[in-house]
């Protein structure tokens, strides 16, 4: 019952994590919003059993993949019209 | 660890393990109140600064602190096999120790040299004769 | 524009809410996925076969070991695109970009990354090597491992991290992983068996069977790290600095 | 009627929120890369719609009660229990429904690093469009694609579509200036663009002075 919990918790974060990554205008925010869901769902992964994928996903979704993101960001213009 | 294991420790005659999760239990809810203060700190403080101490310090000391809690609660017998799962979950808190102060110091760094300026007592009285606005 | 595009994603949600209600219960263990023959076959037999503990590790290096060579393989292409895309060989001064601060390196910073990256290449050796009894594997090891470089890349500035890996070598080492992995693969066929059965390799590794598809899968795994790294490291360099090579982020 | 659809929202949002989460995520995913406007948006959008489809596959791999699949250590043919006991053995059908499957684990591991190979690749492309058009926004891309294509199309109205034919004769003309034949290409070349009135003569004339290069070498 307790993981239920959790796991509802995390479902729900989930989904605020991806409409707040997606509604921001300051890419830069919205990025580190995104690896922040990255990370929940690594959570989840690890909750569901999924270790390797958790684990996968903790080094590249929350690692790499924000790393990348602001890198081209910095290159680019940083606020987005919508 | 629920209260049943521990009534079945408590049962079993092993005491001697008793402390140690008692131990870990209450470094563990230490280290959860620090984290309400920290959050606490993050919502409640007026500017960049002073919220990034709050986050800095409070997410390093309690993070620790329920680190080495976990640690303490996994240690089952003392075999090696729960020494090691000890010590790996204490070089966690060493990266941490390392780590999380360096990433606080990194953003105030950023901050301070994108001119965010520090809320000094004279914007305080302005702030506090116009209401509570900055909050 | 957004008006419009409701309408395929109301289509698509009304379909798919329509079709959660034949998935199976969650968790359920007679779900038709977790009791195919082959998923139980894979649970069953993997430590027989292979000798790894992580089933997750032997299906993705020895079972299912083609799809993993071919999904390297595509890491590869995607950072040689990445390169053919954005390299930059001009000699121009570039743009300066909107918001860029030239600041010596800091010292804080710096001596904690001296510090912590050694550990970080440490742990990623533990992860590859030790993926067969634990969570990890050559993707996890190899990223961990870009990301150290990245991390120096961050610290000082991006030709720091070059002299230690320079963009050619990068090259180099993401096409020697998959050489190492399609080698392993190549040797097991010229020792009689077929591609990447490494069964096989009993014939040369001193040791049993199993054991000798255990150590293959380190090496295959070890392959899948240095492209990783390699490919990880490059696509960082190149996205940060467009494609000059030089400069911090 | 009622009391049926209630049975089966409880039974939807209670029973399998796995599955309703995956829906919403990816749709939060397709409609942002559909209607979101910044070309960076529209790859975060990608990236949720893969998680939801990585979320979907996970899900159909657990079992309840069910460990992560790693063998124990009293499971594991090979541990030092199997060989007490004898030579290595297949795992019996209650000892594997205690394990994750381990399929879907595989699969999804490799799809989220070629993700991130794709989203960098993709990042390439959006940088490489920026330095062209200096914009990563559809629309503002749109009416500048417009432009470009409404001036090579019409150089009358456009000065633009002047200056991108005329740049062309002159430095072929340079290019060919030691030849005698330059001497020919660059009064026709300045005929065609003073008598232009519609397309088809202009792209004639250049024709015409580029056969005759050809055939002066």
């Amino acid at each position: 019952m307790g993981l239920e919990i959790i796991n509802t918790l995390i479902l729900l974060l989930l989904v605020v994590a991806a409409l707040v990554a997606l509604r921001v205008k300051d890419l830069i925010t919205a990025s580190v919003v995104f690896g922040v869901y990255s990370f929940l769902m690594c959570l989840l992964w690890a909750e569901m059993g999924a270790v390797d994928v958790a684990f996968t996903e903790a080094t590249v979704g929350a690692g790499i993949s924000t790393v990348v993101l602001v890198a081209t960001i910095f290159n680019l213009k940083r606020k987005s019209s919508d | 660890m629920s209260m049943i294991d521990f009534q079945v420790i408590a049962a079993s005659g092993e005491v001697s393990l008793f402390p140690l999760h008692l131990l870990g239990m209450f470094f563990g809810s230490l280290g959860l109140v620090f984290f309400l203060g920290a959050a606490v700190g993050l919502i409640r403080f007026p500017d960049f600064y002073t919220r990034m101490h709050a986050a800095g310090k409070g997410d390093t000391l309690s993070t620790m602190l329920m680190l080495t809690g976990f640690g303490l609660v996994t240690m089952e017998d003392f075999s090696l096999g729960s020494w090691l799962l000890f010590v790996k979950i204490m070089g966690v808190v060493l990266f941490i120790f390392i780590a999380s102060p360096t990433v606080s110091h990194v953003l105030m760094r950023a901050a301070s040299e994108d001119d965010e300026m520090p809320l000094t007592e004279a914007d305080g009285k302005k702030s506090s004769n116009k209401g509570k606005k900055r909050n | 524009m957004k008006n419009t595009s409701l309408i395929p994603v109301v289509l698509v949600g009304f379909l798919l809410f329509y079709a959660s209600t034949d998935f199976p219960e969650w968790g359920d263990p007679q779900s038709p996925a977790s009791s195919s023959p082959v998923s139980s076959h894979f649970i069953a037999k993997t430590g027989v076969d292979t000798e790894v503990p992580n089933m997750v590790t032997a299906v993705l290096a020895d079972y299912r070991g083609f799809d993993t060579m071919l999904e390297t393989v595509v890491v590869f292409i995607a950072g040689m695109a990445v390169l053919a895309i954005l390299r930059n060989f001009s000699r121009k001064k570039p743009v300066k970009r909107g918001h860029e601060v030239s600041v010596e390196p800091d010292l804080i910073v710096t001596n904690t990354v001296r510090l912590v990256v050694p550990v970080i290449q440490i742990f990623s050796f533990y992860v590859l090597a030790h993926g067969h009894v634990s969570p990890g594997g050559g993707f996890q090891g190899g990223v961990l491992m870009g990301a150290s470089f990245i991390l120096i890349a961050l610290s000082w500035d991006l030709e720091r991290a070059l002299t230690r890996f320079p963009i050619n070598r990068c090259m180099v080492v993401a096409a020697l992983g998959i050489l190492l992995y399609a080698g392993i693969g190549v040797l097991s066929m010229a020792l009689g068996g077929e591609f990447l059965d490494y069964a096989e390799l009993e014939k040369v590794l001193p040791v049993s069977r199993e054991m000798a598809r255990y150590h293959a899968m380190l090496g295959v795994e070890i392959g899948v790290g240095f492209t990783v790294t390699a490919i990880m490291f490059a696509l960082y360099a190149n996205l940060s600095s467009r494609g000059r090579l030089e400069g911090g982020l | 009627m009622f009391e049926d659809g209630l049975i089966f929202l409880n039974e939807l949002f209670l029973e399998r929120l796995n599955y309703v989460i995956y829906v919403v995520l990816l749709l939060i995913g397709l409609h942002a890369m559909i209607a979101k406007n910044n070309f960076i948006k529209k790859l975060i959008g990608m990236s949720i719609f893969q998680t939801a489809i990585i979320l979907f596959y996970v899900s159909i791999g657990v079992k309840e009660g069910a460990t992560i699949p790693i063998y124990l250590p009293e499971h594991d043919p090979h541990g030092e229990q199997a060989y007490a006991t004898g030579g290595p053995e297949a795992l019996t059908v209650e000892q594997v429904t205690s394990y994750a499957n381990p399929l879907p684990h595989v699969l999804m591991l490799t799809a989220i690093v070629v993700g991130v190979a794709t989203l960098g690749l993709a990042l390439a492309l959006c940088q490489k469009i920026y330095q062209g058009y200096g914009t990563v926004e559809e629309d503002e891309l749109m009416a500048k694609l417009e432009k470009e294509d409404a001036s090579s199309r019409k150089p009358k109205t456009h000065p633009a579509g002047k200056s991108s034919s005329k740049p062309e004769v002159s430095s072929r003309a340079k290019r060919s200036g030691t030849n005698s034949v330059g001497k020919t290409t660059a009064p026709q070349a300045k005929k065609s663009s003073g008598a232009r009135k519609t397309k088809a003569p202009v792209k004639k004339a250049t024709r015409k002075s580029d056969q005759k290069k050809g055939d002066s070498k």
